[in-house]
């Protein structure tokens, strides 16, 4: 056992406003020798910002820092120079460099500033090789999946042997496996006496790794306490500023929602998808108001089939009805006018459009419905906003704000939202809860139920398989690009779904789902 | 088909020409090639186009070298900078003859001739005209050429000499209009903003200037040929129209047909005859006494 | 698995390593395509002369492009250098009298200058380069202009230096082809093995996630205009020694055939990406038509225009297909 | 409790948003204090004649820019424009101008299909298309000036509307539709979107390349339109002379009015006070006699500082 007694990092009544607005407004937060100290709190609570200015890659508006003796960090360089050193939430890598090069820019291992390349292949490899990870150090980071880039973004951070080391939501694309070795990796990190901050939406994994735990709310920290003496409901509490018996049991917000959809119409009949090498077969079926799960190992092509069937990425083969009518899908055009919408898992890039304000946002789809002679109703724009934040309970200082200054989980809510201000009748959903804290997740999951009991077919992808567990009717699970099976009622349950996932099909009393139709 | 293989029998002139904008260039490049088509028989013409730019040129002279032609017609761009290309001329034997531009070397040893007009004498004729038009008292606004070129550093010097003499005539204002009809027409708007009826004359580097700086004038509501004289230089036909409306005071030509004397004087220097260093063409001077007699004749 | 995983991992590479090399070799393809094309239409394209005209009247281009190259590279534009180039020759001629070295070296120093001033307005004042760069370009041909009162310079024959620089043979070769192998090479090399290089790139690829990853872009934005104004002023200095001029009005819209040399060669704008060998191709691709045109040297100016801009857009639709082919 | 420091209120204060319009008011002031005759109607009505043609394009290359493209063809767009119009005008004004019209929109189509379906760069297709054009247009011209008389079309460039121009009317009128187009309408917030984060926009349901297509189209039919008034104003077409540099000109109105590169964003008026201050410094260096080569100098450093008060706040 460590005696975690010593302070490395202690920082003082920080405050930080973004063109007027108050991200921090004084917050304390102090970090000791070789704990993992948990940082939560609800999207736009200020953790991110927090960590940013821990690393200079923010300036602090005010407040003491205290790192040994104070410090201010004008750039990240200075503070990885003394030990501070942070994987941020947005995965931050250059595409077009390789791994190694990523993994060791700007320290660079050189002699009269000539890098020594072998040198730094080689430590790579053995950086990977430590977190267990099969990849090639001279790769292009491009062609790597985001679960690998996070994974690279981790051994970077690992790899410089800080005394502070931060990570900011890492597990947030990642699988179990990767999760626990990097949950091995952290502990050993730990007993050699580096201290950690760790972000994350999931409690598990708090409790799980963290000794110690800072909740935040609106920019000021509300208690720091050892999680061993604090429960999750407390800590729930804590975070939403609410008393327990307001917060509701179970794991997540599906849990309880009727789950009847057998009676309803067809809505959606996909058949034998196919789209390059990344899938081969997929088919789905799915009635009206039903919520149907889509579970998967990474890269076996959930992603690319909810992509397809928006029209997103070209279909080469394999056909798409819905209420039985055949879908030529193009393009996204084609399959929002069949009444399709689509979120997609990258919200930075394939979301928001940032320099544009949350109303702006909200209302893209729908845009066309609230023009009459190409001109734009403001009048109904605004009508539309203000029902939809509302009801959503979307957090920006107005309408006007702009989108990339809202938190993730705000952010999310516009991006669902600009789909519900639309009629829509099936409702694409990559990783919906992604990086959302648990106050918006439950709103944002209880809102999917009701959208399904008001007729609406949802296809969700989760990597949390309670979510899919609880939240569906029918789990179909996608192995390599084809879906392999359909689980459903009793056999709808964590272990067969992992089971199936990592294995195939071949578990009995499984049904095999039909490439042949009926 | 010139641009393939030689036939031996004939001989090969390249023409290196500045660049191809405005009326007076096209007239220039019109001429001589018209000559050389008179000629294809005994002459293959190839043209290169240094699109304003010294170091193109140089690298048309290269190239033109480099291609063997028997002779090279060249109108520099500037005097200085083309001093390598013409040695590198001599060191292949070919004869150069300078048109309408000189250059910089020693005529007979870098070229053979320089055949043109004299810029420094165009505007001192302008400015001459000027005085006695005005009597020796006016204020005037001259729109100087592309900056940097030595037709706009002579034209400009010679004005200055031959007004130096008449105390009462004065350049209120000297700006650049680029020899471009459209950059004048703004630039004397401005100008008449800033001075308005101070304005009694106005000495543009070349004609199109002088018809953009009328136009100005005339939508300022001043009248071109009483209120404000003109002068310009380059006897283009727009420009003896003008002449003809009693707009435009006068036109000192700058002669751009080239063509048959530079042919002339290049067959002169093949027959073994010898060449002048300097060959001066006759520049005339129309005013509204001759310009209706010209006016066809013109380009 | 983990066997299969890595092999296509490497069978990717493989193809994306391929691709590169034909994004490269596609305009070596071009070039010398039309080499062959020249050599039987022309019977004196072949001729060691004109070779020769063909590499040293696009030395100048060829350094400025290889600035050029590293702005663009970096994420950046430089549209100064055709102003540069001429204030740079420019001031070399007024100092020729002081001797060759002070001519160029001052030539040079000039363009560093605003070089810095450049890369201070970008990376500090955090402007957008293109803007920047127009404006700079435009004071730049301004002061050339003014300090020779719109004149050229004659650059007097006692700085043979300077005119060796320009018109020079070492051996066979002439001294400013040689200037720019060096140069190729020794950026080729800075780029490649070099941390500087490297940040270049990544900064170019993406800047925040350099800035948060330790790099400073700043500086790196500050060296690399730096750079290209040196280049400039060096590409100046050479064009006035083979001149034996400095012209005000020298090297207009030599910008713009930079970047065309630079994307020619399958340099992406965005940055990035890319590399300078294939610049030099690419200027060469850019000199050999205008060479070609002159060998013709019947096809009208305007149709010139024509073809010139024709060309440079088959040459870019090129370039996109083998890109998208990756 | 209340004890900020004053200079860390003065930059809340300062909105780098009015960067150009401070500006464009400081070069205003200050000339109609030194400069003799500056703060007339009748040179503002001067100025204005002078901007208007940069104004069509400037508003035309706004469009552009927010989609996140860029257009250089403008120049020679005009350059074509002029040409053919001053060929055709002994057929009748409709038909030169019908026909002028159509050549803009043919160069605006070949942008629209290079930059949106073949997905290439916009900097380096316009920077081809802009040499192709430029010599398409002397071809079509011989290289030769065009003169014409038309009394009814050169009015467009030289009539009086009581005692305004008529085409600063007409730069008028294009500069409320722009304002209105971007704020209001659906196509205007397409482009905002598509320059914003066009995967992101296409995902929404907006057919990026479509918008595209039409910025680029707009573009061409603007430049077309400063052509003829160009033209109008010369009384003859000239396809070697018109329209030089105009794209340099209007980007930097477009960038001096705030506009960033990066797209996503567009600021119609702020183009307008862009090409304003840019008109401004050069009448007034006209009308002070600066010599050229210094007022190059000069209005370089006065537009690098307008834009150097709009920088980015650092975070
Ligand atoms: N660059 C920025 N400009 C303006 N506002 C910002 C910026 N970055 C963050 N904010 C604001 O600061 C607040 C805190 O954001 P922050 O990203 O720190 O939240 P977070 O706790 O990390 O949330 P999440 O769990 O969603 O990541 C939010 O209200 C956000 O709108
Ligand atoms: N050949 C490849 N080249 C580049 N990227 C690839 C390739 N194959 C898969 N990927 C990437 O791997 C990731 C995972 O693939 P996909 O999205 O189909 O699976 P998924 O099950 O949806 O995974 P996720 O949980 O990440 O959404 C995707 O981001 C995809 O872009
Ligand atoms: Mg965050
Ligand atoms: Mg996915």
């Amino acid at each position: 056992m460590t005696q975690a007694t010593r302070t490395v990092l202690c920082m003082r009544d920080i405050k930080k406003s973004f063109s007027g607005v108050s991200a921090l407004r004084g917050v304390d937060f102090e970090l000791k020798a070789g704990e993992i100290h948990a940082l939560v709190g609800e999207n736009g609570a200020g953790k991110s910002t927090l960590i940013k200015i821990m690393t200079g890659a923010y300036r602090r508006d005010s407040g003491v820092m205290d790192y040994g003796d104070p410090v201010t960090f004008q750039n990240p360089t200075e503070a990885q120079a003394v030990g501070i050193v942070a994987v941020y939430q947005e995965i931050h890598l250059v595409g077009f460099r390789t791994v190694a090069e990523n993994i060791f820019l700007g320290r660079e291992p050189h002699r009269f500033g000539i890098i020594d390349r072998r040198r730094m292949n080689t430590e790579t490899s053995e950086i990977l090789e430590r977190l267990g990870l099969d990849i090639d150090p001279r790769s292009l980071v491009s062609s790597l999946n985001i679960a690998h880039r996070q994974m690279v973004a981790i051994a970077r951070a690992i790899s410089f042997g800080a005394r502070v080391l931060i990570l900011d939501e890492p597990t947030s694309s990642l699988t179990e496996t990767e999760v626990s070795v990097l949950f091995n990796v952290m502990r050993r990190l730990k007993s050699e006496g580096t201290s950690i901050v760790y972000v994350s939406h999931r409690f598990e994994e708090l409790y799980a790794v963290c000794d110690r735990v800072t909740v935040l709310r609106d920019g000021c920290n509300i208690v720091t306490q050892s999680l061993a003496t604090l429960n999750r409901l407390e800590l729930v509490c804590y975070m939403l500023g609410r008393e327990p018996e307001e917060v509701s049991k179970g794991v997540t917000a599906f849990a309880g929602r009727s789950q009847n959809a057998v009676n309803r119409p067809v809505l959606l009949q996909a058949e034998a998808l196919k789209y390059k090498k990344r899938l081969d077969g997929v088919s789905i079926e799915m009635r009206h108001g039903e919520i149907v799960g889509l579970a998967g190992l990474l890269g076996s092509g959930r992603s690319e089939t909810v992509r397809t069937l928006f029209g997103a990425e070209p279909l080469e083969g394999g056909t798409v009805k819905l209420e039985g009518n055949l879908l030529s899908l193009r393009d996204p055009h084609d399959a929002i006018d069949a009444g399709i919408a689509f979120l997609s898992e990258d919200r930075k890039a394939d979301g928001i459009i940032p320099e544009l304000s949350v109303r702006e946002n909200l209302t893209l789809a729908a845009l066309p419905n609230l023009t009459q002679w190409g001109i734009v109703s403001r009048k109904r724009q605004n009508e539309l906003v203000d029902r939809f934040m509302q009801r959503l309970g979307i957090k920006a200082t107005s309408a006007e704000q702009k989108i990339h200054e809202l938190s993730g989980g705000n952010q999310q809510k516009v991006l669902l939202a600009r789909w519900l201000c639309k009629n829509t009748k099936l409702l694409l959903l990559d990783e919906p809860t992604r990086g959302i804290d648990v106050g918006a997740k439950g709103e944002i999951q209880r809102l999917i139920a009701e959208l399904a009991e008001q007729g609406l077919g949802v296809l969700m992808i989760s990597s949390e398989v309670e979510e899919l567990v609880e939240g569906s009717q029918r789990v179909i699970v996608l192995r390599d690009g084809r879906s392999i099976a359909e689980l459903s009622g009793e056999q709808k349950n964590i272990k067969a779904i992992l089971h199936v996932m990592a294995e195939g099909a071949r578990q009995e009393g499984v049904k095999q789902s039909r490439t042949d139709n009926e | 088909q010139s641009g393939c293989v030689r036939e031996k029998t004939k001989k090969i002139v390249g023409f290196s020409q500045t660049e191809n904008i405005g009326p007076w260039r096209i007239a220039e490049t019109n001429s001589i090639k018209e000559e050389a088509a008179k000629r294809k028989k005994t002459y293959d013409f190839l043209m290169t186009d240094a699109q304003g730019q010294t170091s193109k040129q140089f690298s048309d002279i290269e190239d033109l070298i480099a291609r063997q032609v028997d002779a090279i017609f060249l109108a520099p761009r500037e005097y200085e900078g083309l001093t390598p290309a013409l040695e590198a001329a001599r060191a292949a034997k070919i004869p150069v003859f300078l048109i309408d531009r000189e250059a910089a070397g020693r005529p007979g040893e870098h070229f053979v001739s320089f055949l043109g007009s004299d810029f420094i004498v165009q505007g001192r004729r302008v400015g001459k005209w000027l005085a006695q038009a005005t009597n020796g008292k006016a204020s005037i606004v001259e729109l100087t050429g592309t900056a940097g070129s030595s037709v706009a550093i002579d034209r400009a010097k010679g004005f200055r000499d031959a007004i130096a003499s008449y105390p009462n005539m004065k350049i209120i204002a000297t700006q650049t209009a680029d020899f471009s009809r459209a950059a004048a027409v703004r630039v004397m708007e401005n100008i008449i903003q800033a001075k308005g009826s101070d304005i009694t004359a106005v000495y543009a580097h070349n004609d199109e200037m002088a018809l953009g700086a009328i136009q100005a004038l005339k939508s300022a509501g001043m009248k071109p040929g009483k209120d404000v004289i003109v002068g310009s230089i380059d006897g283009q036909k727009a420009a003896l129209e003008a002449i003809n409306r009693g707009e435009l005071g006068v036109s000192v030509e700058s002669n751009p047909r080239f063509g048959p004397l530079v042919f002339a004087t290049m067959e002169k220097y093949f027959a073994g005859k010898k060449i002048p260093p300097r060959i001066i063409l006759e520049d005339r001077l129309f005013d509204v006494t001759n310009a209706k007699d010209f006016v066809q004749e013109a380009y | 698995m983990a066997a299969t995983r890595s092999l296509a991992v490497a069978g990717m590479r493989l193809s994306k390593r391929l691709a590169r090399l034909l994004t490269s070799q596609g305009v070596l393809l071009m070039l010398l395509s039309l080499a062959v094309f020249a050599s039987f239409r022309y019977e004196t394209f072949l001729t060691p002369l004109n070779l020769m005209n063909i590499m040293r009247q696009n030395s100048m281009l060829a350094i400025v492009a290889l600035g050029m190259t590293v702005v663009i590279l970096s994420g950046g534009i430089d549209l100064s250098v055709g102003s540069l180039v001429a204030l740079g020759g420019v001031v070399a001629a007024l100092l020729a009298g002081q001797g060759s070295f002070v001519a160029i070296v001052g030539g040079i120093a000039s363009t560093t200058l605003l070089g810095v001033v450049n890369g201070l307005l970008v990376s500090r004042a955090r402007l957008q380069p293109f803007v920047v760069t127009l404006f700079t370009a435009s004071a730049a041909r301004g002061l050339a202009l003014s300090i020779t009162e719109e004149r050229s310079i004659a650059v007097p024959s006692a700085a043979s230096g300077l005119v060796w620089l320009g018109r020079g043979f070492i051996g066979f070769v002439p001294v400013p082809v040689l200037i720019v192998a060096l140069l190729y090479f020794a950026a080729w090399f800075m780029l490649h093995k070099s941390r500087l290089g490297l940040h270049v790139f990544a900064i170019g690829d993406n800047e925040e996630a350099s800035r948060l990853m330790g790099v400073n872009p700043n500086r790196v934005k500050l060296a690399v205009y730096t750079f290209s104004g040196m280049l400039s002023g060096l590409a100046g200095v050479v064009l006035a020694g083979r001149l034996g001029a400095g012209q005000p009005v020298a090297a207009f819209g030599w910008e713009t055939d930079a970047i065309a040399a630079t994307v020619m060669g399958g340099t992406f704008l965005v940055g990035g990406q890319g590399s300078v060998f294939p610049t030099l191709v690419g200027v060469l691709l850019l000199g050999m038509m205008y060479n070609l045109l002159n060998l013709e040297g019947t096809i009208t100016p305007w149709w010139q225009l024509v073809l010139r801009g024709g060309f440079l857009l088959m040459v870019v639709i090129f370039q996109q297909r083998i890109a998208q082919r990756e | 409790m209340n004890s900020k420091k004053p200079d860390l209120s003065w930059k809340n204060l300062w909105n780098p948003n009015l960067g150009a319009p401070a500006a464009l008011l400081i070069l205003y002031v200050a000339n109609a204090v030194f400069t003799p005759r500056f703060a007339t109607v009748s040179n503002t009505l001067n100025m204005l004649l002078q901007v208007s043609t940069t104004m069509f394009i400037a508003v035309g290359m706004t469009f552009v820019i927010a989609s996140r493209g860029i257009d250089l063809t403008v120049g020679s767009t005009m350059a074509l424009v002029s040409v053919i119009v001053a060929l055709l005008i002994k057929y009748g004004i409709t038909v030169a101008i019908s026909f002028a019209l159509c050549c803009a929109l043919l160069v605006g189509l070949l942008n629209g299909f290079l930059i949106s379906r073949l997905k290439l760069d916009p900097l380096i297709t316009t920077l081809a298309a802009l040499i192709l054009w430029r010599g398409v247009a002397q071809v079509i011209g011989d290289g030769q000036l065009v003169p014409f008389t038309h009394p009814t079309f050169e009015a467009l460039g030289k009539g009086y509307l009581g005692f305004i121009p008529i085409q600063v009317v007409i730069a008028a009128v294009v500069i409320a539709g722009a304002f209105f187009c971007i704020r209001s309408t659906l196509f205007g917030r397409q482009i905002v979107a598509v320059g914003g984060n066009e995967k992101a926009a296409r995902l929404a349901g907006i057919r990026a390349e479509r918008v595209k297509y039409i910025v680029y189209i707009v573009s061409a039919l603007l430049a077309g339109l400063a052509g003829l008034v160009e033209t109008a104003r010369l009384g003859m077409g000239d396809p070697s002379k018109v329209g030089v540099n105009a794209e340099f000109e209007a980007i930097a109105a477009v960038v001096v009015g705030g506009t960033p590169f990066s797209g996503g964003r567009a600021n119609v008026l702020g183009t307008v006070v862009g090409a304003l201050i840019m008109q401004v410094i050069s009448t007034s260096f006209n009308m002070l006699l600066i010599p050229f080569t210094w007022s190059l100098v000069l209005k370089s450093v006065i537009i690098l500082f307008a834009i150097f008060l709009q920088r980015p706040k650092e975070v």
